[in-house]
């Protein structure tokens, strides 16, 4: 087993928070709020390492004299911007308001809302790319759904309303659960499997 | 097989004739048997799991179980040293020149005996084929490789296809163990050694392009696989065209294989559209197929060295129905240079001794007999020592050595062994070897070694770069199919924002809705209010007018706010809101409302937040204390609040179902207290809502209030009165949702309509 | 809204979102250099924005406050993740990346039991006591909702969360010589899971559709008053 | 109290089952499970990609790796390990992206072990983070797969309706997606834009159709077992429920 030192860490760590989590121990509850405390702090960390390995790759784009070269340049600068302006004045100043008003809400709302046409446009092909009765169910109830959704200007259908919410309320409702217990199911054999040092993504 | 069809003017001949009756040319190419041999041993072994696989292709459900077995132990097996070993082995050998060559040459064939026949018709069937060889290339997905064969139509079409095949391999590893020679013997072992080698130098598709283009109708079918070949096959022709007749093989195979495997498997039923393409492409190459044939017939080795090739067995026993019962020695013997083509890296020493024995072979039937005299002028020509050499470039000087070494016996002029004529000489065989023949192979084997190593280090250079999306897709069906939709959408959405029409009456409100009013009524006067605001920046679209109203509501009520977030631009998104879609209550911050930041760590956060939230987020995003410190009083949104059931109402405002669910889970348990319950609220996402309304039924009752949408929005501010942006986005909201509706109807059903036995790529499934 | 009263700044801003706003819209129509440029900046943008925030929200009281605090203990305490994430940023090299090990396994392993945890107590116990529930009359009486609807609107939820774990079943029955396959009944639960498991997706493919047309029209009307700013003083004069 | 309690021996049961099915897995009788058309089409990408040299993109979400959406991401990481394995003779090797920092380092270290294992160098390149919010993330990984001759993409981690475009970008760059999610509505997004899609707890089995080793399979065994007792609980608890006895 390489880096037993890694998987010992890995194996105590989880099963201390987890027992704090099911164990009645006073000493047991905070010991695992200590740990899931410096977890959070670890992540953020991750967070900025993640960042240095954007500008690393963007570096390295931009170096590279290519096409897309110019993006990679024009990330870098947005980012150290953005670094500049929101780490001088704070989050929540007018400046950094504007930026996040200005650029990152306009375009990304747009991402969102093209996908309004990309959606539509994949449910079209949907049915060609896979003929069967999944997908026939799935289009129809998406369709019923939609027009169940909002008026068509002046006339309303209070029975599409109606079928809508039993849609949603009913067969919808028990099809998530039903997913929703499966995946439950999947995260606590995913995370067994680390806790008994089976999967080492940890450079393990 | 009755009769055999002349490959030049198409007609019938019975069988035993070596020339056409009615045009002369030869029937009968003077095949070496060795091909067709060493093919056998692939029937019994690669062949066969082939077949095996078509039948399991064909079998449906079953097989995907094997197979999934199969794959289970394959997989392992990939791992296992010896795989590992072929796989770098194929990546060593793609330094030298050969690859090029051998896929180059193998592939061709390859495809049409499959494909040729049946998938003419339809395309999938060879796009369903290609994932398949690149399957076999790695031996552990080999148990899957057939997968491919779930569309039904080309099942059917497999299953007579494998029939005939089983019969046909059957029939051929027959005529295979007669002429079961003593060198065959060696070969046989060889090509038992050389199987695991020789399946990943089939695979490799470079040139299934050629033909492949030409049955497609719409090269965007190829989807992914597409690029890579299509962006290959082109300049490894040109490249490969250094000999021309490297062009013209590849390119006439596929006519003469199909020519042959038409006719002599007629219990098949070949579709007649089949035949006509057949021909069609016989007439368009005609002037190719002609020489490149004939060539064949005069040179024995060429045909050896695509049959070959061939990774799958039909075409090759077919060839082996054909051939007239030959002395197989000689042809042997001649092909002796042939079956190093499919050995890697073991030419070398069967190529030397063949090399050696071969040419002294004194012509036997009048068939070698002219075989022998066409051959070497051939040679000169068609340069086989070429392509022959190009497999294994070491040996180059080793053909001219060893002729001079037997014809020329040296008569021993001095010593004691003066007059003994054959005997060793002292000095190296090197110094006396008189310059080589004119044909000398050595320059053309540079030349076209040359040229295919140019090749390879170009197609190296090319996997290299990036490749730009194919033009086509600017003008494709899709793309006009996209932008269609984009404008009949956008022109639903902006006809009512120009028009500023109102008429879409607001939806009337749900239980839901009128809880969270009724609870927001009923809020005392300064109520502290925990707003979390848990939705991306790019939903802000939907979910400003969905909650700007209720919290317009809470404003007019003159609660205090206090700001959180469990996603790192939520605090952001919060500042927004409050100084776009409220400003004109113009909230100050700090005193009137506190914007905590965001509670990291997922659901275990929102716990500890939700147990000690001063502990949690001590600070105002801005840094102040936001829950006093030292003396100094807390702000006033957050005064004499200590627990999380402090706050007179919590309102959830998020786009994501998870973050609905930790609030739920987390976070309202702690909102139950002796004293009171604070009521949980949720303002959703219209996407999150089937997952989040579970939590409003009446027997869960852990929220308890909803409002979902855009639609529970505009019914909000129907309630209050103050339905601002919903009431501006309803009307095209609406229309927008018919006409997406309408084109989602419509487009499926015309898609159907087209699409109908026709495999878009990836593929007809049934999930039951 | 009136560009004359509008700031110099407002005004950018909604220029510079104008433009962005059409050079997404273009990916529809096809992939392009402006299309790339203008989401390379959102990343930069966001990317900025989100270590800003976490910094300011994470960093700076949970690490920093304490280690430079009164409290000894805290300081204390505050060390072990300072030196895990000191260690962390070994990562951005190739030769040192190993000393980072530590920390992503600490990362690892908490995030697995937290994993778990949710999870368990999250999704598994809630769902299944919420499925069980579906039948309590009782509460339905109360809360008004017959008890016959509630009954069969939770017999069907019921049915669909069953069959739809059903579906999920990954074992077959393996028998020599004999294709593997699943159970009849496992078989026939599925067919009917599939149907719920459509229906959901179908549900929540709507939902997410209606989000993004929402987004869309905003864009849309944002686009028009955009437009309408700009001409106004034109038409007015 | 007691739900902890119950919850404590729900995960003993999990630990043990799992060990003693990976342990034993030799001598236990050989159960298979059902194909899932997904596997078999990654498992051809994968071949493809070696042999057609073009890049396999794995992508492994923004999600939260101290919350609940971590798992989805080991599940992503697992299967990567086994496709960087399988790749590693391939010029390209497979780039991996991320929308969360610490997964990007996570799908680093696996790249640099399986590099490990087969003496090639890693490069820090092929593991990335596109972008540090969910939106900006997939507007990242849709310009790898434009700009990097992606011949298939495995999306397997937390996506919500963002997933759409980067569905889009392989679909116009002619490249195979296979995704699965934790995310509900990200499934139903996957399922009407993804070539192939794992359908909820599909998505965890990655490592077990790819033969990630026996405690991958050991956890299938488990979850099914699980599964049926979730049921039993499930009906009889509603039967009781009504019976009005709970």
């Amino acid at each position: 087993m390489k880096a037993p030192l890694s998987v010992a860490v890995a194996i105590a760590i989880g099963l201390v928070v987890l027992l704090g989590y099911f164990m009645p121990f006073e000493r047991l509850t905070s010991l695992r709020i200590v740990l899931l405390d410096w977890a959070v702090i670890l992540a953020a960390v991750a967070l900025l390492v993640g960042i240095g390995n954007l500008i690393y790759v963007h570096w390295r784009k931009s170096v590279r004299a290519q096409g897309e070269s110019v993006h990679s340049v024009a990330l870098l600068v947005s980012l150290f911007l953005t670094l500049g302006v929101v780490g001088w004045f704070s989050p929540t100043h007018p400046y950094s308001l504007w930026i996040f008003n200005n650029i990152q809400v306009p375009i990304e709302s747009s991402l969102l809302a093209i996908l309004a046409v990309l959606l539509a446009y994949a449910l079209v092909r949907l049915l060609r790319r896979r003929m069967d009765r999944f997908s026939l169910v799935f289009v129809a109830t998406v369709v019923i759904v939609l027009i169940g959704t909002a008026p068509l200007l002046g006339f309303d259908f209070p029975i599409l309303g109606d079928l809508r919410s039993w849609l949603a309320e009913i067969p919808a409702v028990g099809g998530a659960r039903g997913i929703l217990l499966g995946i439950a199911l999947g995260i606590i054999a995913t995370g067994v499997r680390i806790l008994i040092g089976a999967d080492r993504p940890y450079g393990g | 097989m009755a009769d055999t069809r002349c490959p030049m003017c198409g007609k019938v001949n019975p069988d035993d004739r070596e020339e056409c009756q009615y045009c002369g040319a030869r029937l009968v190419p003077l095949i070496i048997e060795a091909p067709p041999e060493e093919e056998g041993e692939r029937g019994s072994g690669g062949a066969a799991a082939e077949s095996a696989a078509w039948e399991r292709g064909s079998g449906g459900a079953r097989e995907k179980e094997t197979g999934e077995a199969g794959f289970e132990e394959g997989f392992s097996e990939f791992e296992a040293e010896g795989d590992a070993d072929w796989l770098s082995e194929l990546r060593g050998e793609e330094n030298l020149p050969q690859p090029p060559l051998v896929r180059g040459e193998e592939n061709p064939p390859q495809p049409p005996l499959i494909r040729g026949e049946q998938s003419a018709p339809q395309p999938p069937l060879e796009r369903g084929e290609q994932p398949q060889e690149a399957g076999e290339e790695l031996d552990w997905t080999a148990g899957e490789g057939l997968e491919e064969a779930e569309t039904p139509d080309w099942l059917h079409e497999l299953q007579e296809e494998s029939g005939g095949a089983s019969e046909d391999q059957a029939a051929f590893e027959d005529e295979a163990g007669d002429e079961a020679l003593d060198w065959l013997e060696q070969m046989r072992q060889r090509g038992e050694q050389a199987q695991q080698e020789e399946i990943p130098e089939e695979t490799p598709d470079p040139a299934v392009p050629d033909w492949l283009e030409q049955l497609d109708e719409e090269e965007e079918d190829l989807k992914g696989f597409g690029k890579p070949f299509r962006s290959e096959e082109p300049d490894w022709l040109s490249e490969a065209a250094g000999g021309p007749e490297d062009l013209a093989v590849s390119q006439e195979i596929p006519e003469w294989l199909s020519e042959i495997s038409g006719p002599t498997t007629p219990e098949e039923a070949e579709p007649e559209s089949v035949a006509d393409e057949q021909s069609v492409d016989e007439l368009a190459s005609d002037e190719i197929v002609v020489p490149d044939w004939l060539s064949e017939l005069e040179n024995p080795p060429q045909p050896p060295l695509i049959r070959g090739e061939q990774s799958a067995p039909q075409p090759a026993l077919e060839k082996g129905e054909e051939n007239p019962p030959q002395p197989p020695l000689i042809r042997g013997e001649q092909s002796g240079p042939q079956p190093p083509l499919t050995r890697g890296e073991e030419t070398r020493q069967p190529g030397l001794e063949r090399g050696e024995e071969n040419p002294p072979q004194p012509p036997l039937t009048r068939g070698e007999q002219s075989a022998a005299e066409e051959a070497e002028p051939e040679i000169s020509r068609a340069e086989i020592p070429s392509w022959l050499a190009s497999m294994r470039p070491v040996e180059d000087a080793a053909p001219p050595i060893a002729p001079h070494e037997a014809s020329i016996p040296r008569v021993e002029s001095a010593g004691p062994l003066s007059g003994f004529s054959g005997v060793l000489s002292p000095q190296p065989e090197v110094g006396q070897v008189p310059k080589p023949p004119t044909y000398s192979i050595k320059l053309q084997v540079s030349e076209n070694q040359k040229s295919h190593a140019d090749l390879l280090t170009e197609m190296l250079a090319q996997e290299g770069e990036a490749q730009a999306i194919p033009r086509p897709a600017m003008i494709s069906p899709q793309h006009i199919l996209r932008s269609a939709i984009a404008l009949i959408i956008m022109l639903a959405v902006l006809w009512p924002l120009i028009t500023g029409s109102q008429e879409a009456p607001l939806p009337s409100f749900s239980p839901g809705t009128a809880a969270v009013n009724q609870l927001i009524n009923g809020l005392p006067d300064q109520a502290q209010v925990l707003l979390a605001f848990d939705y991306e920046p790019a939903l802000t679209g939907e979910m400003e007018p969905a909650a700007s109203a209720v919290v317009d509501h809470l404003m007019l009520r003159g609660a205090y706010l206090s700001l959180v977030s469990t996603s790192p631009l939520g605090p952001i998104v919060a500042e927004r809101f409050l100084s776009t879609t409220q400003a004109e209550h113009g909230y100050a911050s700090d005193s009137q409302y506190v914007n905590l930041g965001f509670i990291p760590g997922g659901p275990a956060g929102l716990l500890a937040f939700a147990e000690s939230p001063g502990r949690v987020l001590p600070y105002t995003l801005e840094g102040n204390p936001a829950w006093g410190r030292g003396g100094q009083p807390a702000l006033p949104p957050l005064q004499g609040v200590t627990h999380l059931s402090d706050f007179d109402l919590v309102m959830v405002i998020t786009d994501s179902p998870e973050a609905a669910r930790t609030w739920v889970e987390q976070a309202q348990p702690f909102l139950e207290d002796e004293s009171a319950q604070t009521p949980l609220v949720m303002v959703t996402s219209a996407q999150a809502e089937p997952l989040v309304r579970p939590y409003y039924q009446p027997t869960s009752g852990q929220v308890q209030g909803l409002l979902s949408g855009l639609r529970d929005g505009g019914a909000y501010g129907r309630l209050t009165g103050s339905e601002g942006l919903t009431r501006k986005y309803w009307d095209a909201f609406g229309l927008g949702l018919w006409v997406a509706a309408a084109v989602i109807t419509v487009g499926g059903l015309v898609n159907v309509g087209l699409g109908v036995g026709r495999d878009r790529g990836w593929g007809i499934r049934d999930r039951g | 809204m009136n560009i004359t009263d509008l700031s110099m700044a407002d005004l950018a801003g909604l220029i510079l979102g104008f433009f962005l706003t059409l050079l997404v819209f273009s990916y529809i129509f096809g992939d392009n250099p402006l299309f790339r440029l203008t989401i390379h900046i959102f990343i930069g943008v966001a990317a900025g924005y989100a270590a800003m925030v976490t910094i300011y929200n994470i960093l700076l009281p949970r690490l920093v406050v304490p280690l430079f605090g009164e409290d000894g203990g805290e300081r204390l305490l505050a060390l072990v993740p300072l030196l895990l994430g000191l260690l962390l940023f070994s990562k951005l090299s190739s030769r040192l990346a190993m000393l980072g090990n530590l920390p992503m396994a600490f990362l690892v392993g908490a995030g697995a039991a937290a994993a778990i945890a949710g999870a368990l107590l999250g999704t598994l116990f809630p769902q299944t006591a919420a499925s069980i529930n579906l039948w309590d009359l009782q509460a339905a009486r109360e809360s008004g909702t017959g008890a016959g609807e509630q009954f069969i609107n939770g017999g069907l939820i019921l049915f669909g969360t069953l069959t739809t774990l059903v579906y999920f079943h990954f074992g077959v029955r393996s028998r020599p010589e004999q294709p593997d396959q699943r159970a009849p009944w496992i078989v026939e639960a599925s067919k009917a899971g599939e149907f719920f498991i459509a229906v959901t997706f179908g549900v929540l493919f709507a939902g997410v559709y209606a989000a993004a047309l929402a987004a869309l029209v905003e864009r849309l009307s944002f686009i028009l008053d955009f437009i309408r700013t700009m001409l106004m003083p034109f038409i007015s004069s | 109290m007691t739900t902890s309690l119950i919850a404590a021996l729900v995960v003993l049961a999990f630990f043990i089952l799992i060990i003693l099915f990976s342990v034993f897995s030799q001598r236990l009788p050989a159960w298979n499970f059902r194909a899932i058309p997904a596997f078999d089409r990654l498992e051809r990408a994968v071949g493809l990609a070696v042999e057609a040299g073009n890049r396999l993109h794995l992508s492994l979400g923004s999600g939260d790796l101290t919350g609940t959406q971590s798992a989805v991401a080991f599940a992503g990481l697992s299967m990567l390990r086994r496709v960087a394995r399988a790749t590693s003779v391939s010029d390209k090797p497979p780039v991996a992206t991320a929308g969360e920092g610490a997964l990007a380092i996570l799908s680093q270290d696996t790249l640099r072990s399986a590099s490990r294992e087969s003496g090639v160098d890693f490069d820090l390149m092929n593991g990335r983070l596109t972008g540090a919010t969910p939106f900006s993330y997939a507007a990242g990984a849709l310009s790898v797969i434009h700009d990097e001759d992606v011949g298939a993409n495995l999306l397997v981690g937390s996506f919500a309706a963002e997933v759409a475009l980067i569905n889009e970008a392989g679909e116009r760059a002619h490249s195979l997606t296979l995704a699965g999610t934790d995310n509900v509505p990200g499934q139903a997004v996957l399922f009407a834009t993804a070539n192939e899609t794992l359908i909820g707890e599909e998505t965890f089995a990655g490592g077990a159709y790819l033969g990630a080793g026996p405690a991958h399979l050991a956890s299938l065994r488990v979850q099914d077992i699980f599964r049926l007792g979730l049921i039993f609980v499930i009906v009889a608890g509603a039967l009781l429920k009504l019976l009005g006895v709970l």
